[in-house]
């Protein structure tokens, strides 16, 4: 059985400088690492003869609209079948730069993750073979995950939002 | 790759002889649909025979009247709240003298709409009440509809009608719980439906 | 010709034609029947006594339903394929002979649209025509679904016309003749072709079935793959055409397998029948009512058929058209011809030898 | 297009950049209202002929926005889209998600509810396999077996009728436990399911198993070899189907998961044959857990202690006044939800179903996203229909089981 | 199983107008136990109809099990599950290949109204971009709330003109959602 301690050592001292706030929330290894490291880092995990962290369980977006520099955070979760081990990568993006390398090469799986992650944030992954729009409609604007976007269909009339200050 | 040692091998491709003669397997297909062909239809015809839905099932709403036909909705929001189609609207009014006997409680709703095609029959309003006014019937659905307009169901279609009140076994989980371990138990063997909460 | 007869011929050819119809007609009942009861439900029961109007209402719904051409659709072909697919299906009951003879007037009258001496050749002919309706309305469509339909369905049905020929050539062997009133005749009583020729009778059925695009073998029009195949563009009375000649198509075939393989309007026990009737109620009376039997058996022999193409569509998976190629062509082919070198063995050395052995 | 890949029988590519061939493909457009695919979503292939060359798939067609609408609604509430996602087996999303909260709030369910939940999302998942297996006859062209197991299903969810008052959308989980209790009626019912059921699986078995015209439908149609499922995301009974025993059952248990012995099917090649058999021995796992379950259901309270997140009793919301302040507040949603992250993944009809929540102690999530195993998996999907014909892509297509509300979110 | 009443003639009427109101009436009938659905299944809903279709509902007493998957054959369009935005023209476009007549079927919450998907990829309700004829609340309804949206359906037929697809008003209908 690997222990996160094992292997957060092992990446720290094989990423020094590139990888830092290693946590533990709920027993999973969360790591935070920059757009430069992610792809050798997964690569990395995924070829090590011991850990052979290979399996992309996802890929997903979060929006931050108050950190300011690190309004985007890109989310992998990473597992070892073999070790039954997981750990999760995060990369933080400011929102001016949204550009992060794709991972297409190492997982054929991270393909459609990609998309939803562009189609819902507008996080662009570089070098990425197809990067559409994946779940809306093509003439969409704008990414709707993004905290500013509202929910509701504007079109909707049934409801008296008053009522209950929704 | 094996991960476990529970895995267990379940396909097997390799045809035997007979097998690939096509015949033997076809006649035991169609056997077997013979065998249904003569066997009892399960069908039930429904609007001639309709089904029990079972105790709990989530129906149409009704909104309870108590024992002296006062409404017992108190327009406190909470059924609203808890719509996740936000498919419920009310607007509350404060009691005046002489409705007392309209009323339970001192404030009521005078306005309480349900949108019929939002709502999703989920019950978080029956459970989020706290005044036992709202309930899902278990022995009735909302008709269909033809026109867009007849949707939204006001109070005239919601609250209870005395004459002919909605009966229940029982009103609360507990209570459900309960008469549902005595008929278990053998202590209890009819259980009579009543209207009161 | 005189006119009498004229009038007689009409009228048989009109009951023929008939019957076929209603027969078809409520096979479309039958098969929603027998699904439904394989499948344990009841089925249609609200429109009329057990559902027993559900082919007309559909009838009524489908002539006043919209006539719709597709814009892009070849439109004479369009509307020529249900045609053709229904003319084929009907004339081909012209020549099977439903019974034996009724005595009108002191007169023989065959109860047979047409008596030929080429019976079998006929039905053949007209069968390979019955594919261009199909072909004709899938590629008249202009939809891909259709297209791919009426491609299976023609290459589908030439392969399968091959080993069904050729299983048949055993029975004419035996029978010495094209005639079909002639092949029944020999099967005489329970002398049936059944029993001399099982494995031609097996790849004549799984033929018969590919002919009439029954599941397993209803690729052309395949309602998960192609959506409805050929008649994907269709609606109204022009759907109905082809879904009714399928029908017939079925029909034909069940008492086609019954005239050659099961004796047609023969049954065991047939000629005590006979003689007690005519001692009975007199020579004509005797031999009509004798006759009106026979086509009874027919009938339930072929009603028996119908229902063996439903149960089966309603029970088997379908195949995939390269296996399906596969089963034609190196299977069933192969089969066929090893069928007729076993007939023609039979009738060379075991013939003789078995009727030394009865002498 | 001026470049295509050809794949001969032996397996051979062949590169062709000749204009005029590809001129000769057709385009066809299989969705979005296919009837083979049974969800909504759109293939576009190129066919020479009856052979599929390359396939592009357009999804999307019933997206709604489930994560959106998750941050806008308080933990409660979002069952009712859980329920939604993979609607042929609802509880297992419902519970997955439950369990995901109750890890992020650190409650500790009793054992019956954990054994409840479990008999729960074993039915649910052989209703789900029910469909999948079925539908699979359906596409094949055989629609009778499909019917005999439409009619057991029928009794599954009579089991959830009587729990929760619904069919499909069950709605039967709470956060710290069970809406309601297993009913006598329920038990018996549950006990009856365990006795028919054997009978109707093996009459399907009987149906198709060893039917030769299904097998050549299905074996050696759209095999991937472990390595490529394992790159493409597979989980669940598609992944095992390519040979790789994972099961998030046996590896990461929940709900009492390890208290129960059954068997994780594999397959050999991953190919449609594999799929339906490992499906089919699924259910006749599921059957022995929920025996093992039923046998052993530990008595005792079927929701946690934990008044500030499970709803009071009804008598006591009516009569004493801290149960009414419980009420209001975990109605409105203001439960104190820690501010943290939780990653926990259920094994649903499909495979690995994750939900990854994201806490700022707020009444909703500020972010949930829900790692959809069809959504990962279709993607592999013109990888395994290039070269076949149109009728395997099909069986191809509703042998992985892609559930179009898990697809598109 | 009762039998159906096929139109019968009432007393004292007689010419042109009584044949011509009895020949809608027996085609209004023949229409109505004739419905083939074109099942436009997208979610739940559709697993619900699955389970009409099954045996223990068994949508075929009605006459409508035979599922018309293309257009040109279907009567009845029951949209069952979520419409999203991007889905939207594709069932308007399935509506217009419909041959007339054609009825339309909203059955359920998401179809109806949007029901909890109130969102910017939603569309809120089908009755946008088609005129639907019954609504079947539910989420999901039940099988037995589907058959009974079936039997409306039914009732329209049966008291239908033959001639009211010709009419001004339903022409009228289909230009307000622009259809030809």
């Amino acid at each position: 059985m690997l222990t996160n301690q094992e292997v957060a050592e092992h990446i720290a001292e094989k990423f020094d400088g590139s990888v830092a706030d290693f946590e533990q929330p709920y027993g999973l290894l969360t790591l935070t690492t920059t757009r430069e490291t992610i792809i050798p880092l997964l690569a990395y995990l995924k070829d090590h003869p011991v850990y052979q962290i290979s399996f992309l369980t996802d890929i997903t977006g979060i929006h931050y609209p108050e950190s300011t520099g690190k309004e985007f955070a890109v989310v992998y979760h990473i597992h070892s079948l073999v070790n039954n081990f997981r750990t999760r990568v995060k990369v933080f993006l400011g929102k001016d730069d949204l550009h992060i390398p794709t991972a297409t090469d190492l997982y054929a799986s991270a393909n459609w993750m990609e998309r939803e992650t562009f189609d819902f944030f507008g996080i662009l992954f570089d070098g990425h073979p197809n990067l559409t729009r994946i779940l809306n409609i093509e003439e969409m604007d704008y990414h709707p995950m993004r905290k500013e976007y509202p929910l509701e269909d504007a079109t909707r009339q049934d409801k008296i939002d008053a009522l209950f200050g929704r | 790759m094996q991960l476990t040692n529970r895995s267990k091998q379940v396909s097997n491709k390799t045809m035997t002889f007979s097998e690939s003669l096509f015949l033997p397997a076809i006649a035991k297909g169609l056997a077997i649909t013979l065998k249904h062909f003569f066997s009892k239809k399960v069908t039930i015809q429904y609007p001639e025979v309709k089904r029990y839905l079972g105790p709990v099932f989530r129906g149409r709403h009704i909104l309870k009247r108590d024992e002296q036909g006062r409404e017992r909705c108190t327009a406190c929001g909470l059924c609203a709240v808890a719509c996740p189609a936000e498919a419920i609207s009310m607007i509350a009014e404060e009691r005046t003298k002489g409705e007392e006997h309209l009323y339970r409680e001192e404030k009521y709703a005078a306005v309480y709409e349900i949108n019929m095609l939002r709502c999703i029959f989920c019950g978080l309003c029956e459970e989020a009440c706290p005044k036992q006014a709202i309930y899902l019937r278990h022995d009735e659905f909302v008709p269909v509809f033809t026109e867009r307009d007849q949707v939204i169901w006001g109070k005239d279609l919601l609250v209870e009608d005395m004459n002919n009140r909605y009966k229940r076994e029982a009103w609360t989980k507990e209570e459900a719980r309960q008469l549902d371990q005595l008929k278990a138990s053998g202590k209890v063997t009819t259980v009579e439906t009543r209207a009161i909460p | 010709m005189e006119l009498t007869e004229l009038i007689i011929k009409s009228v048989v050819i009109l009951v023929v034609f008939g019957l076929t119809l209603v027969i078809a007609m409520y096979s479309t009942w039958a098969e929603r029947k027998v699904a439904a009861f394989i499948q344990d439900r009841p089925g249609p029961n609200r429109a009329g006594w057990g559902g027993l109007l559900q082919p007309l209402s559909d009838a009524g719904k489908m002539f006043f339903k919209e006539d719709f051409i597709p814009a892009q659709a070849n439109k004479w072909l369009f509307i020529a394929g249900p045609g053709i697919a229904m003319i084929t299906a009907l004339m081909t009951s012209a020549v099977i002979p439903f019974g034996n003879t009724f005595i009108y007037g002191g007169k023989e009258v065959a109860m047979q649209g047409v008596e030929t001496n080429i019976g079998v050749l006929y039905v053949f002919g007209i069968v390979a025509l019955g594919v261009y309706g199909i072909m004709i309305g899938g590629w008249a469509s202009n939809n891909k679904f259709s297209l791919l339909g009426a491609i299976r369905a023609a290459s589908q049905n030439i392969s399968y016309e091959v080993a069904m020929g050729l299983s048949i050539i055993a029975i004419l062997m035996m029978s010495g003749s094209l005639s079909l009133r002639e092949i029944v005749n020999q099967q005489h009583g329970g002398n049936w072709n059944i029993f001399y020729q099982p494995l031609g009778f097996i790849i004549f059925l799984v033929c018969a079935f590919a002919e009439c695009n029954r599941t397993p073998f209803d690729l052309p029009e395949c309602e998960t793959e192609l959506v409805g195949g050929y008649h994907t563009e269709y609606g109204s009375m022009k759907l109905g055409f082809y879904l009714f000649a399928e029908y017939i198509n079925i029909f034909v075939s069940s008492a086609f397998m019954s005239t050659l393989y099961f004796g047609g309007y023969n049954y065991p026990g047939m000629d005590w029948v006979y003689a007690q009737l005519t001692g009975a109620l007199g020579a004509t009376t005797g031999h009509n009512i004798a006759s009106l039997i026979g086509m009874g058996v027919l009938f339930i022999k072929a009603l028996a058929f119908i229902f063996f193409f439903m149960w089966v569509r309603w029970t088997l998976p379908r195949f995939r058209y390269d296996q399906l190629m596969d089963l034609g062509w190196k299977k069933l082919i192969p089969l066929a011809l090893v069928n007729i070198l076993i007939t023609g063995a039979g009738i060379l050395l075991l013939k003789p030898w078995l009727t030394a052995l009865l002498d | 297009m001026s470049e295509i890949d050809l794949i001969s029988d032996k397996g051979q590519v062949a590169r062709i950049n000749q204009p005029e061939l590809v001129e000769e493909l057709t385009t066809l457009n299989l969705g979005p209202t296919h009837p083979a695919t049974h969800g909504i979503f759109q293939n576009i292939l190129q066919m020479d002929g009856e052979k599929i060359i390359s396939g592009e798939q357009t999804i999307g067609y019933i997206h709604r926005a489930f994560e959106k609408i998750a941050e806008r609604r308080p933990f409660y509430q979002i069952t009712t889209l859980t329920d939604r996602m993979n609607y042929c087996s609802s509880p297992i999303n419902n519970f997955g998600w439950h369990m995901t909260v109750e890890k992020l709030l650190g409650i500790e369910v009793p054992k019956r509810a954990q054994y409840i939940r479990v008999i729960m999302m074993e039915l649910a998942r052989i209703s789900d396999h029910l469909i999948c297996n079925g539908i699979l006859g359906v596409d094949s062209g055989a629609f009778s077996g499909f019917l005999y197991l439409m009619e057991k299903r029928e009794e599954i969810y009579e089991v959830y009728e009587e729990i929760c008052g619904a069919r499909l959308t069950t709605n039967m989980g709470r956060i710290g436990g069970m809406e309601r209790d297993l009913t006598s009626t329920a038990i018996r019912k549950i006990k009856a399911l365990l006795e028919t059921l054997p009978a109707v699986l093996r009459e399907f078995e009987n149906l198709f198993n060893r039917n030769r015209i299904f097998m050549d439908r299905t074996i050696n149609v759209g095999p991937i070899t472990a390595e490529r499922a394992l790159s493409y995301g597979f989980t669940g009974p598609n992944l095992r189907a390519a040979g790789v025993d994972y099961d998030v059952r046996v590896m990461n248990p929940y709900s009492s998961y390890e208290d129960f012995e059954f068997d994780i099917p594999v397959g050999q090649s991953g190919d449609t044959y594999d799929r339906f058999m490992v499906r089919g021995e699924e259910m006749w796992q599921s059957l022995r857990i929920i025996e093992q379950a039923l046998n052993n259901l530990p008595e005792g309270p079927y929701f946690a202690d934990a008044p500030e997140y499970y709803l009071p009793p009804k008598k006591d919301v009516y009569t004493k006044m801290e149960a009414l302040i419980y009420h209001f507040k975990i109605v409105m949603g203001e439960i104190d939800a820690p501010v943290g992250e939780v990653y926990h993944a259920v094994e649903g009809g499909n495979g690995e179903l994750g939900f990854y929540l994201i806490s700022d102690g707020g009444r909703a999530p500020y972010r949930l996203h829900f790692r959809r195993p069809s959504f990962i998996y279709y993607q592999a999907y013109p990888e395994m229909c290039k070269g076949v014909t149109i009728s395997d892509a099909i069986m191809i297509m509703s042998s992985l089981n892609v559930i179009a509300g898990e697809l598109d979110a | 199983m009762k039998p159906v009443k096929m139109a019968e003639a009432p007393a004292g009427h007689s010419g042109a107008g009584f044949f011509a109101t009895s020949f809608d009436q027996v085609i209004g009938l023949a229409r109505s136990y004739s419905l083939w659905p074109l099942p436009f299944a997208t979610s739940c809903c559709g697993i619900e109809f699955m389970a009409t279709m099954g045996a223990h509902y068994d949508i075929s007493r009605f006459g409508s099990e035979r599922p018309s998957f293309s257009p040109r054959q279907a009567d009845l369009l029951l949209v069952m599950g979520t419409i999203a935005k991007k889905m939207g023209p594709v069932l308007k476009q399935v509506y217009i290949q419909m041959a007339e007549p054609r009825w339309v079927v909203a059955v359920g919450a998401c179809a109806s109204s949007g029901g909890i998907f109130d969102t910017y990829s939603v569309l809120q309700g089908i009755d946008r971009i088609i005129p639907v004829d019954v609504y079947v609340p539910g989420c999901p309804p039940r099988p037995e709330q589907i058959l009974e949206g079936l039997m409306q359906v039914q009732h329209m037929a049966q008291n239908e003109s033959l001639r009211r697809r010709n009419s001004e008003e339903y022409q009228e209908l289909m230009a307000s959602y622009n259809i030809q």
